[in-house]
């Protein structure tokens, strides 16, 4: 496998998005099919490096090298992140309303400059190329989130994403100024062998970073804010793209963790957790992105985990099919946003009849959400499970709670969308109709069509986590040996989930508070970081008034004083010398213009005169 | 016949020339009394080349100075055109712009 | 100057050739004199050739005899200066021809002699037009100088061509030159100018317009008797010595087969007058003003080239 | 080296008519008179430079002054305006200063001159002074000689600039585009 192939992967989307960016509304008629063919032709790239697994590096900063290879990891989700790439682009252009048909070809541009970001960051194998990465996506993150920047809320949404992951990506920074220190040539393999407080140092860097853009606790809210973008971003970017590169980054530098000792628990702790608590967040959503944005920090959350647990086999497949599951529902979500016009849970009440196909690909995908079996999430959350059952049963425990949640808030949709809505309902119903935007009220063939792979990659990914492909994967994975889970378990589990269901079905949710605000993590963080930030920042604002503005004006004032002294001076004293030399001048010249008479023989008779006098001259001097 | 005589022959050609040059009123006129004393310089230059210094770096010499009154003829011919055709006059005694 | 060793017969030669082209010359004018003319048509054929032949001596002794005219305010030094100057500059020319034996005046600077004689027909030709406080005789002064300004400058690098493939200003040496190839053949533009330059001062053919009838003879209006007879014989001899140093210059001098030195210089000489004289006749005269712009945009450059050839052509062949 | 008794007697009769006709320039009444007397000095001069042996030299004073006064009669006439011999010419200033001056300068001179401790002569001629001459213009002195033809080309320029009284605008027209140009007196070639 030549690696100009890898070249390509990353250049061809970069060039091409940049280039639709930069033609602007001229492009806007052909950025949906360039986009779809670049991101079919990033598929097959990718699956053609995914089989080939190239590694390059280019000398990029002093000490470091530009590196990009496709280990087992990568080569798993290098295709997953295309496939999804492209499912979404074909989505996006097939769209008749919505977002993006305002500005196709800046979306696309976008679209296709993140996914490059995105595929650098997933090839990285050092961590200049990481950043890199990492900053693109970032920055285009922002600009897809706050696609329509004609609203400021969208926009300031996406500001709360970037400052937030910025705020996290610093970590990013200070792992590898750590890797620097430690003499590291900044190899992400080469981490783990740092010496002790850098490798430390470099660890809590990159659990910082990769937390903040997997969304865990405390980040969370960010993605909330982020659910104002068009749905196709929300689609790619809280699926297999943007959130996902959190866990992925931790699975890539599980090994690190587990070096460390203490990092790998935080890790297992925070994933854990935010599972958990992000689950009863998503079970208290009556917004449909709300409630997907919120399950996916929770389901990955499963991934932290098992990076904590040093189960990548179980975190890949969990990524891959997570990615596939969210991404369906949504697109799913901003099919009916497009048609209905509302993404409320209430106005979708009965939504799954209106469109089969659409119904049923939802159906799939949130059955695999809640784990039931014999869909994809059930099988890979279960081999999570067996690793964390062997480390800590406080952890087990909690991890098995936030699957019986996941099953929970996807059975609330569940129930929800194909529920059959009385008369009075089918009014309240419609009156929702709208509310957000103006709906089409059709669902386009390609949009649905294109729906069904994804429902059958939220079904079917579940083999990756079960045998015999899950032993391969976590050998392939660098986690050989990785526990299984039994049969007794997986039965049980899906048992769980199975219950969960039913019972969701009959008594319906709770919906508290602190979990629809999202645990009030928005204004905590206003609270404790953004005021004090402005506070201190007004502080220093009146130090410069008070202090340093005050000594500029006291030095230019005392410059003035001096130049009015010297002033002074100079008209007193200089003034009157270079009067007197002038004055002394004028008589001199007055007198010299008397010879120039104006008669050229008086002219002759001086010259002659003057030579005569010369003359004599040289005759005494001699 | 000796470097004296011949240099006050070539001085009495100068002195008549600065008369010239002194009294004349007329641009022409006075242009000749320029040429008169050039003409004794050449006269004592010759004089000098004969008597003193038989090398061909006096010849050079002459040829300067017939090099000067060419250059000092053509320049007073012009002035004195110009003069002539601006005020309508040749007179030196017209001509006192130069006064300080 | 003079120099003793040369043999009194270079001097009569060379006198000798001036004085016999010159009244072959005033024959002929005399030939064309209106007041004489008559005199050559006889009814027979016998009578005209004596007529002929008695022109000059008839034109001659009517010029002796003619009292002089006076003029009111004239300024009889110059005048007199300028009328015996011409013969005195011509004869002057003649002597620096090296003829047979030697040379009458052999300079080292000959070429810049004949220059310097050849500027003195300008104050010569002023002072004649001057001399009689006549307006026509001023104009013609006037349009003589004019005329000079316009040819001298293309007759010095004329001059100089032959200098510079002589590699010396001395007459005698560019003859020596010459042996094998006349430098006529390879010097045409230098050639031409020569001769328009001797057509020049001897006020003559294209560029007789300081004489032009227009203003009744110009220099010549006002002369009268002897005066006449000596600027007459002036002109022609001017011509006659102009051609025997253009004979000398580009035609080889005196070398030739078989005959004498002396005599080939005389038969080049005299064919070169004649084919002044007659082309003279032939062509009309150039007005002055006309002539200067020729002289200065087109002659001059045209020997400026000619003595650039000259001199890439004596450098290839070391120096001359 | 020397040039005889004859050429001694010749050389002193050149000097008073050198001297004498540059008296006789600011003498005579005319002005034609007064330029060719000048020319009279001149041409003895240069007949004297040639009994020094400068035969180069010496025939070229002659045929530059000659042709300079030529010239310069015209100026007198055409400035003057002044009919030949019959004004008494006295255009004069300052007289008595100037014969003063002349007289003093000349004075001072002769003093200079006599009283001088001259060196003795160093060497004798070349044979042949004007190839030497040559020689030295072309060799060590040909800076002179650059920059006198500099300083002759200046001065054609700028007595022509001064001299002229119409420029090329008013031959070619305030666009320099008018062919034929417009003058007085037209010319010989092709007008």
């Amino acid at each position: 496998m030549s690696p100009v192939y890898l070249w390509v992967l990353i250049t061809l989307p970069g060039v091409l998005g940049a280039g639709l960016c930069l033609a602007g509304r001229v492009a806007d008629r052909v950025a949906g099919p360039v986009g779809v063919t670049a991101a079919a032709a990033v598929t097959a790239l990718a699956i053609g490096v995914a089989l080939g697994r190239p590694a390059v590096a280019v000398p990029f900063v002093a000490g470091a090298d530009f590196g990009l290879q496709v280990d087992a990891l990568a080569a798993v989700v290098l295709p997953t992140v295309a496939v999804v790439a492209l499912l979404v682009l074909i989505f996006a252009a097939a769209e008749r309303g919505g977002d993006v048909p305002r500005a196709p070809s800046r979306f696309f541009g976008l679209m296709l400059l993140f996914l490059a970001a995105v595929l650098i960051t997933v090839a990285a194998g050092t961590l200049p190329a990481l950043v890199l990465g990492w900053e693109v996506m970032g920055a285009t993150s922002y600009a897809l989130i706050g696609f329509r920047w004609q609203d400021v809320d969208r926009v300031a949404g996406g500001a709360t994403a970037l400052l937030t992951t910025r705020a996290a990506d610093l970590g990013l920074y200070l792992a590898a100024g750590a890797a620097l220190a430690g003499g590291s040539a900044l190899e992400l393999t080469g981490l783990p062998g740092l010496p002790a407080p850098w490798r430390d140092v470099a660890a809590a860097g990159v659990l910082v970073a990769a937390l903040g853009k997997a969304a865990q606790l405390p980040f969370s809210f960010w993605l909330s804010r982020a659910m104002l973008g068009p749905s196709p971003v929300s689609a790619l970017l809280h699926s297999a793209a943007m959130v996902a590169m959190g866990g992925y980054l931790l699975l890539r530098v599980a090994p690190l963790l587990a070096a460390t000792g203490w990092a790998a628990t935080v890790a297992a702790w925070a994933g854990a957790l935010t599972a958990l608590v992000l689950g009863a967040v998503a079970v208290a959503q009556q917004d449909l992105k709300q409630l997907l944005a919120a399950s996916t920090a929770a389901q990955l959350g499963f991934v932290v985990l098992a990076a904590g647990v040093s189960a990548p086999g179980g975190g890949t497949a969990q990524l891959v099919a997570h990615a596939a599951t969210k991404a369906l529902l949504f697109l799913v979500a901003g099919a009916w946003l497009t048609a209905l016009g509302t993404k409320q849970l209430a106005g979708l009440r009965g939504a799954a009849r209106r469109w089969p196909v659409v119904g049923v690909c939802a159906t799939v995908g949130l059955l695999a959400l809640a784990g039931a079996p014999p869909l994809s999430l059930w099988a890979t959350k279960d081999e999570i499970l067996a690793a964390v059952r062997d480390i800590s049963p406080a952890l087990a425990v909690v991890t098995l709670a936030a699957a019986a949640v996941s099953a929970a808030y996807a059975g609330k949709v569940l129930v929800l969308l194909w529920i059959r809505p009385s008369a009075e309902v089918v009014r309240e119903v419609e009156d929702l109709f709208d509310t957000e935007e103006p709906g089409t009220r059709r669902v386009p063939r390609t949009a649905q069509t294109v729906l069904i792979p994804l429902a059958v990659g939220a079904a079917t990914l579940g083999v990756l986590a079960l045998p015999p492909l899950a032993a391969e994967l976590a050998a392939a994975v660098g986690a050989a040996g990785e526990p299984e889970s039994t049969p007794v378990e997986l039965i049980g589990s899906g048992v769980l989930a199975l219950l969960v269901l039913a019972a969701v079905a009959r008594w319906g949710t709770p919906a508290p508070g602190w979990a629809v605000n999202w645990l009030y993590l928005d204004r905590m963080v206003t609270r404790l970081v953004v005021d004090p930030i402005l506070w201190l920042a007004a502080a220093l604002a009146r130090f410069d008034d008070a202090v340093v503005d005050r000594g500029v004006t006291g030095a230019a004032d005392g410059a003035v004083w001096v130049a009015g002294q010297a002033e002074r001076i100079e008209s007193t004293r200089i003034d009157a010398t270079v009067r007197g030399v002038a004055a002394a001048v004028r008589r001199l010249a007055r007198q010299a213009r008397r010879p120039q008479t104006g008669q050229l023989y008086q002219y002759y008779l001086q010259v002659i005169l003057l030579l005569l006098g010369a003359a004599v001259l040289l005759i005494l001097v001699t | 016949m000796t470097l004296q005589l011949v240099l006050v022959v070539a001085a009495a050609l100068f002195s008549v020339g600065v008369y010239g040059a002194l009294s004349q009123q007329v641009v022409v006129m006075v242009m000749m009394g320029l040429e008169l004393m050039l003409n004794g310089v050449i006269l004592a230059a010759v004089a000098c080349y004969w008597f003193l210094t038989p090398t061909p770096t006096a010849q050079v010499v002459l040829l300067v100075v017939i090099a000067a009154m060419t250059v000092e003829m053509a320049m007073g011919f012009a002035v004195a055109t110009l003069l002539h055709r601006s005020r309508n006059s040749d007179m030196t005694d017209m001509a006192t712009d130069l006064r300080g | 100057m003079v120099d003793p060793a040369v043999p009194l017969t270079a001097v009569l030669v060379a006198a000798g050739l001036v004085v016999l082209t010159t009244v072959t010359a005033v024959v002929d004018a005399g030939l064309r004199d209106p007041a004489m003319r008559d005199r050559a048509t006889g009814r027979s054929w016998v009578s005209r050739r004596a007529g002929a032949v008695l022109v000059p001596v008839v034109g001659t002794v009517r010029l002796l005899r003619q009292h002089r005219r006076t003029t009111v305010a004239a300024d009889s030094l110059l005048w007199r200066v300028g009328v015996v100057g011409l013969p005195v500059v011509a004869l002057l020319m003649a002597a620096l021809v090296p003829v047979g034996p030697g040379t009458v005046a052999d300079s080292s600077v000959g070429i810049v002699w004949f220059n310097a004689l050849d500027v003195t027909v300008w104050a010569l030709v002023w002072m004649a037009g001057w001399g009689p406080n006549s307006v026509f005789g001023l104009v013609g002064g006037y349009r003589f100088l004019a005329q000079g300004l316009a040819y001298e400058l293309p007759l010095m690098f004329a001059l100089t061509a032959p200098a510079v493939a002589a590699g010396s200003l001395r007459l005698a040496d560019v003859v020596a030159a010459q042996d094998g190839l006349w430098f006529v053949v390879w010097m045409p533009v230098a050639f031409v100018v020569f001769c328009l330059a001797v057509a020049g001062f001897a006020v003559w053919g294209p560029l007789s317009h300081p004489a032009g009838v227009d203003i009744a003879g110009g220099v010549f209006a006002e002369l009268s008797g002897v005066d006449r007879l000596l600027m007459l014989a002036g002109r022609y001899a001017l011509l006659t010595a102009g051609a025997a140093i253009g004979v000398t210059l580009f035609m080889g001098g005196g070398s030739g087969p078989v005959l004498p030195q002396w005599l080939w210089l005389a038969v080049k000489t005299g064919l070169l007058s004649a084919a002044l004289i007659g082309l003279g006749r032939r062509l009309p005269t150039l007005r002055a003003d006309r002539f200067a712009e020729i002289g200065w945009l087109i002659l001059l450059p045209a020997t400026l080239l000619q003595v650039l050839v000259v001199a890439v052509v004596a450098a290839r062949q070391g120096g001359g | 080296m020397s040039i005889g008794i004859a050429g001694t007697v010749v050389f002193w009769v050149l000097a008073v008519i050198a001297v004498l006709a540059g008296a006789a320039v600011f003498w005579v009444d005319s002005m034609a008179r007064a330029t060719y007397a000048l020319a009279v000095s001149f041409v003895a001069v240069g007949i004297q430079v040639l009994l020094l042996g400068l035969s180069y030299i010496g025939v070229i004073t002659v045929l530059m002054m000659i042709m300079e006064m030529a010239i310069m009669a015209v100026y007198m006439i055409m400035f003057m305006g002044m009919n030949p011999a019959l004004m008494p010419m006295s255009m004069v200033h300052g007289k008595r200063t100037a014969v003063a001056t002349a007289t003093g300068l000349f004075l001072a001179l002769t003093a200079g001159i006599l009283l001088a401790p001259w060196p003795a002569r160093s060497g004798d001629p070349v044979p042949d002074p004007t190839a030497a001459l040559g020689e030295v213009l072309m060799g060590s002195k040909m800076l002179v000689m650059i920059v006198v033809s500099a300083v002759l080309l200046a001065t054609v320029i700028a007595a022509l600039v001064l001299a002229l009284p119409r420029g090329r605008y008013d031959r070619f027209g305030d666009d320099l585009r008018r062919r034929p140009p417009t003058d007085p007196q037209p010319g010989g070639v092709g007008r």
